[in-house]
């Protein structure tokens, strides 16, 4: 006797509007129908998200996809171990009205979607579902005056600062102190029971991150099982008592010279889960190396005339014709047939009939980057990996120098996103001298490669040379990764789209590649823009090859 | 002067979205043919308005289409009382008197229609009238401005590629949200804050783009909302009319959509 | 005057369904291009008919058909005794004068054929009219109207995206059923007790729609029905005369309809 | 029963008249001939309705379709669990005749309709079945007098109330009362046997809800093959081969004319994480499908007349202007002025004066390719996905050939790396004449979808084609998957280098997609070379549509 909507009827309207809303394409799945339909709540995580088989009606379907969105948005998914049951019902409920409210800044609409369903009204019931109903409402409506403390002093932390709705971190915080508070009111909670109201919102489970899969799961097809509250209640066991961690963040930079550090810029970082930029998402720290004495390794001479030679070949190979011209070694046709129509029409006939050749300087700017990550370190030839890149990168520079190619240099590597490191051994404005050359070798190699970032920071320098042609050459010997991401395909995705963002600005990036999975890398810059160097001492060799090639 | 009529008298409304004036005006102090491309009603036309009345040069349009011939173009002998009478098509009028012509919707146009002007577009500069035996030398000022939209399905509807590479090009998409609610807020005459609502729903609708629309809302039906809404209508009955009703005819898409147009508001 | 035979002297009878009045004078303020869509004969014609009478505008219509070419809206040059002539074409008649010029089922011209109307729909309200050099700024009181049967199985016949954007839109559908007895019964002065069995019919009808016939009966079909009902003719032999038997030739759709019209009466 | 009417025949006209009654598409099916088919009632659920496969007459099946519309538009279904067999009998009396009281409000002819068939008179008899079809139309006709006083006690209390006809549960309330009645009179009832009179009723089967299904027909599960011809077959097949066919991987090639099979090609297979093709890899083996006589779905005359206009428009759409003509429909203004000019300078004009139109066919040749693996099984409108395939191909087939558009058509799927099944249809050469139809008919779906050398074999089936354009039209509903791949992703990327090798032949890719993942569709093909088809249903129409505009 349902009298509702069917999913499988509004599937198709559901998906639209979730798109419309919030730019992403969810597959929804139907809720395993196991229990009393009344106490169903969605579910989601990264890969899709599903809905009771039947509801009540539209609204409620578009309610919750809209707070599911809501959440693909602003929300990230916070481990959850160690974490007692009670904390992470009352953070989620904060993160819940954060997120909310975060949407309906963007669409003010979404208000009279939401607000139908927070129906609880004030009483005095200190039963902790009840309570957190209450909550649920008083974060959502700053009119709503309950009257009980606890939910009062959530409302009033919540709305003083809206300010800081913008960081997740404030439902930690503000989850923490009032879980502590409940805590401390004795009263009782059934965790694993616990329904979430109103019955628009998910079940919390795609909030949480837990690391160890849960026992065999009942339904093999249904990876949300993994997270569902029940979870929360088999680690109970694990007591550990406190404030919640705030998130995996290692202790960042330890780097020598703070001094020499300062951030630079902010990029977006690419979330291909929900299709959608996360702004500002990465910060940019300049560090230039330290000055060291360029390595000992005896320069090959051959090898670098050669590259000299290479180089200054390349750079004036583009021939230009000109037509029309006083003088010249070919006749141009068309000028041509024009003087000899114009004589025989009696005109005087122009006698601009020559055309010419005339080769001239390529209009390029070039920007070297080489990562300098921790694997860096391994070694290859005579010495490292990173030593390669350094003796290569310097022949090559060395001869755009001289041929007076436009260029810069630079090395990257990644701490966590808010350490993604530039170091910058030659400016495009500046000539590459011995200091240059001493930043060169004072490179080491730390850390993670944060691709994506690297390639944005690339861009927004490129972008501002007044060349027509602008090319990264990105040298790596891996894969996208950092420590904050343990999703691998996250990373590949945000530099495949960088890389993508600098195409549609004009600019050509091309990867040399000493490593790593060349489907990656051809999913990352396209399959033409990937030049893979199978033996990395070939490097110094080749990499000049390489830009004479690309570039002539 | 032959080309009054074709004069723009007053400032056309552009708000720039990037360096696309300095690079039009560029392309223009060397005569160089430039190609729009960008979706359908995202300001290419307004755009190459605004910069004829900038360069104060007469702006010839053509609008192509499968019917469009190569005398249609160039011009064609007519029959009058004395005898026939050559007249200039509008392409040889820009030619000759020296405007901006711009070809809108270029893929439309039949292949053979479109090598005509190709002597345009390399250093002749110029274009051969047959069927009078006489070549036009391009005026100085003569510049020649083709638009088309790369986003149709067609794989037959593509320019020649010997046609393409005589452009530079310039792209156009949607301006950055702050710039199109301007934009809107000037051309309708509604508040900022509404018009920043207004291109929200625009949003929603590019957000389904290849999800079942083909395209999403165009600047130019941002507007047509907001006038509607400067006329007393209101907001959401704006957005369906403007905006909703005219993408699609798909129960569910507008459904969805006209959801999301409620999220806005 | 050059469009006196355009005007509309008498009210035509129109009977709202909805906002469509207002929608439709908030847009001919701005002189916005509007496009009507609905299936055929629920009243759009009579719809604009009414709104031209009521606004004092003359109204050009253009029934649109696949042979109509650029030059049938536009104009031409005849070839008269004493050389080639100009004539106007209806939309540009009603361009220079300022009409409301109504294209009637536009998805039938060709795509092609439908640009030409594109300058007239942005803010050069202009249209160049190629064959003669001629730019015809349009007349302040011009408007666009368009209309448009999304029917079934629409991705055949669709408009171009970039034309499509160029409108606002109005819907209209089969009035409800309470609305089409009255006018049903307003139209061919039949009791409304017997016009709701008419209009009975006609849902009946529009049920099959998609599902073996392409359109259900419009409301003129009904009207049809009720002025043959009130002239003597019974009611049953009245439908399949003014409804079955136009709607189908196919003989398993003809029996079920014709069954059908029997469980109404 | 031979003077009849066959349900099979009267199909097409009784579904038009149901839907355009209540505006509803039931698919139709025949009874199972168990029985005395005079004994034979109606029976419908929310997916279909039952009717015998033949009939006295077409108004009996109209009236029982009416009947059945009456109930899908005003019953709602009861829950029958402890409900006695006598009480539901009664009640569904009573909701039989509520229905169709509400349905002569609107539709008031069908009282003719139904009128015919309540006959019975009144008499003394007191059984239970003849007491219950007095009462039935007692109910059904207020002037009826029967004189049995519990048939006029029902009847009073029946028409007392027409205000409360519209809720069912003044069904209940009477039945209740009534059943009760009937229950002291001790009527001796044999609610198994019972026989629903008048015969248009249905069983009441539809307006009760039995936990377990009452009669566990194995038709639940698949309502829509249960009953088709082929079905017999189908269950032979699998008895004689073991396992049930939901399993993936029957005993390879079952097929019947096991001779028509033969290996034709190998082709290499793109390894995206060595970037290497592993080349002959792949075998293909062509088989040609069984011919089988086409469906007897009858054809929708009027899809089938607009899909033929819509490929001749398209076809022929690129008019050419023949100028200088002899004759022709319209005068060559140019030409006329040119002898008008010549006949002033006293020259012999040039009569020819004329132009025309021409509308020339296309250069181009098309392969219109069919994913015909096991998911096309899946059901889709009235019949399977590929039922819809097999029906928008031989749409878009007949219109190609009557428009003399250069094609072919072929299926393909997969059972593993040495078993890649090309199954022609229509070779480029061939006319599509009814022997090809046949083969079409005769394609099933099995196994999996190697799609990477199905396009490969498709690209060089195309390669040949002396046309300038040439377009690989592939219609498929899932994504690639083969049983000897277990990582999913290598078959993507393989299937994505296949329709870039393709691409750089010159051969145009264009998928239809009717279900899968859009961004793997995205990958493979490019974006703007995947039509997703969202509603399976819609092919047949869709697909001709599609054709015209990619090449229109």
């Amino acid at each position: 006797m349902e009298s509702g909507v069917a999913l499988a009827d509004a599937e198709r309207r559901l998906k639209a509007y979730v798109a419309a809303l919030w730019g992403i394409d969810p597959p929804l799945r139907p809720l395993p129908q196991d229990g009393d339909p009344a106490a169903m709540r969605p579910r989601f995580d990264d890969a899709l998200v599903r809905l009771p088989a039947v509801w009540p009606g539209m609204d409620l379907y578009r309610a919750a996809l809209a707070h599911v969105g809501a959440h693909r948005m602003f929300s990230r998914p916070w481990p959850a171990r160690g974490l007692k049951p009670l904390l992470i019902l009352v953070v989620s409920l904060f993160e819940d009205a954060r997120v909310e409210h975060l949407a309906m800044r963007r669409l003010p609409g979404l208000r009279r979607l939401w607000a139908p369903f927070h129906r609880t009204e004030p009483s005095a019931s200190l039963m902790a579902a009840d309570l957190m109903e209450r909550m649920a409402r008083a974060l959502f409506d700053p009119a709503y005056r309950d009257g009980n403390a606890w939910v009062d002093k959530g409302q009033r932390l919540f709305f003083e600062r809206p300010d800081r709705w913008d960081d997740p971190d404030f439902s930690l915080m503000l989850g923490g102190t009032l879980a502590g508070d409940l805590g401390k009111m004795r009263v009782q909670i059934n965790a694993r029971g616990h329904r979430v109201e109103p019955p628009y919102r998910d079940d919390n489970g795609g909030l949480w991150l837990h690391d160890t899969p849960p026992e065999p799961p009942r339904d093999v097809d249904d990876p949300l099982d993994a997270v569902r509250p029940d979870r929360i209640e088999a680690e109970q066991s694990d007591r550990r008592d406190g404030p919640p961690r705030s998130l995996p963040r290692p202790a960042p930079f330890a780097v020598a010279d703070a001094a020499a550090m300062q951030p630079v810029a902010r990029h977006p970082e690419w979330d291909h889960r929900i299709g959608l930029h996360r702004p500002d998402f990465v910060r940019v720290v300049e560090c230039v190396p330290e000055r060291r004495p360029m390595s000992d390794a005896p320069d090959d001479r051959r090898l670098t005339s050669r590259v000299h030679a290479l180089i200054r070949h390349a750079v004036v190979a583009r021939p230009e014709r000109l037509r029309r011209q006083r003088e010249g070694d070919r006749l141009d046709l068309d000028a041509c047939i024009a003087a000899a129509v114009a004589r025989c029409q009696g005109h005087a006939p122009d006698m601009q009939v020559y055309q010419r050749v005339r080769r001239r300087g390529r209009d390029l700017s070039a920007l070297l980057l080489l990562d300098a990550s921790q694997s860096t370190n391994d070694p290859a030839g005579d010495g490292t990996v990173l030593d390669l890149e350094r003796r290569s990168a310097d022949l090559l520079a060395g001869a755009l120098d001289a041929a007076g190619d436009r260029f810069a240099l630079a090395g990257f590597r990644s701490d966590g996103r808010e350490a993604v490191q530039w170091l910058p051994v030659k400016r495009f404005g500046d000539a590459y001298d011995e200091a240059a050359r001493g930043r060169l070798a004072g490179l080491d190699g730390r850390w993670s490669t944060r691709m994506g970032a690297a390639i944005r920071h690339a861009g927004s320098l490129l972008a501002g040379q007044p060349t027509l042609r602008r090319l990264l050459l990105l040298v790596t010997d891996g894969e996208p990764s950092d420590i904050d991401c343990p999703d691998p395909r996250h990373l590949v995705e945000d530099a495949r789209k960088a890389v993508q963002e600098l195409a549609g600005r004009g600019i050509d990036v091309v990867c040399v590649a000493l490593g790593g999975d060349p489907g990656t890398h051809h999913h990352i810059f396209g399959r033409r823009n990937v030049l893979a160097v199978d033996r990395v001492e070939r490097l110094p060799g080749l990499l000049p090859a390489i830009y004479a090639k690309l570039t002539g | 002067m032959a080309l009054q009529s074709y004069r723009i008298e007053r400032e056309p409304y552009y708000r720039p979205t990037g360096d696309e004036i300095a690079l039009f005006e560029a392309a223009h102090a060397d005569r160089m043919p430039v190609m729009l491309k960008g979706p359908t009603g995202c300001g290419k036309t307004r755009f190459i308005e605004h910069m004829a009345w900038r360069l104060g040069r007469p702006l010839v349009t053509v609008a192509c289409n499968e019917d469009l011939t190569a005398s249609d173009l160039v011009g064609r002998h007519l029959l009058e009382t004395q005898g026939t009478v050559w007249q200039d098509g509008p392409l040889t009028l820009a030619v000759r008197h020296g405007a901006l012509c711009y070809l809108d919707e270029i893929v439309e146009a039949r292949a053979d229609t479109t090598v005509v002007i190709h002597p345009l577009t390399d250093e002749r500069r110029a274009l051969p009238l047959d069927k009078r035996n006489e070549l036009v030398a391009a005026h100085p000022d003569f510049q020649l401005v083709v638009a088309y939209n790369p986003g149709y399905q067609s794989v037959a509807k593509d320019l020649k590629e010997s046609t393409k590479q005589r452009f530079a090009a310039l792209e156009f998409g949607y301006p950055a949200a702050g710039i199109e609610a301007d934009i809107v807020a000037h051309e309708s005459g509604i508040e900022p804050a509404l018009a920043r609502r207004v291109v929200a729903v625009g949003e929603r609708s590019r957000n389904l783009r290849g999800r079942g629309l083909e395209e999403g809302a165009s600047t130019r039906m941002l507007i047509h909302a907001g006038r509607l809404i400067a006329r007393g209508v209101a907001p959401e009955a704006a957005c369906r009319m403007a905006v909703v009703l005219p993408l699609t005819d798909d129960p569910d898409l507008r459904d969805a959509l006209a959801a999301a147009v409620g999220a806005c508001f």
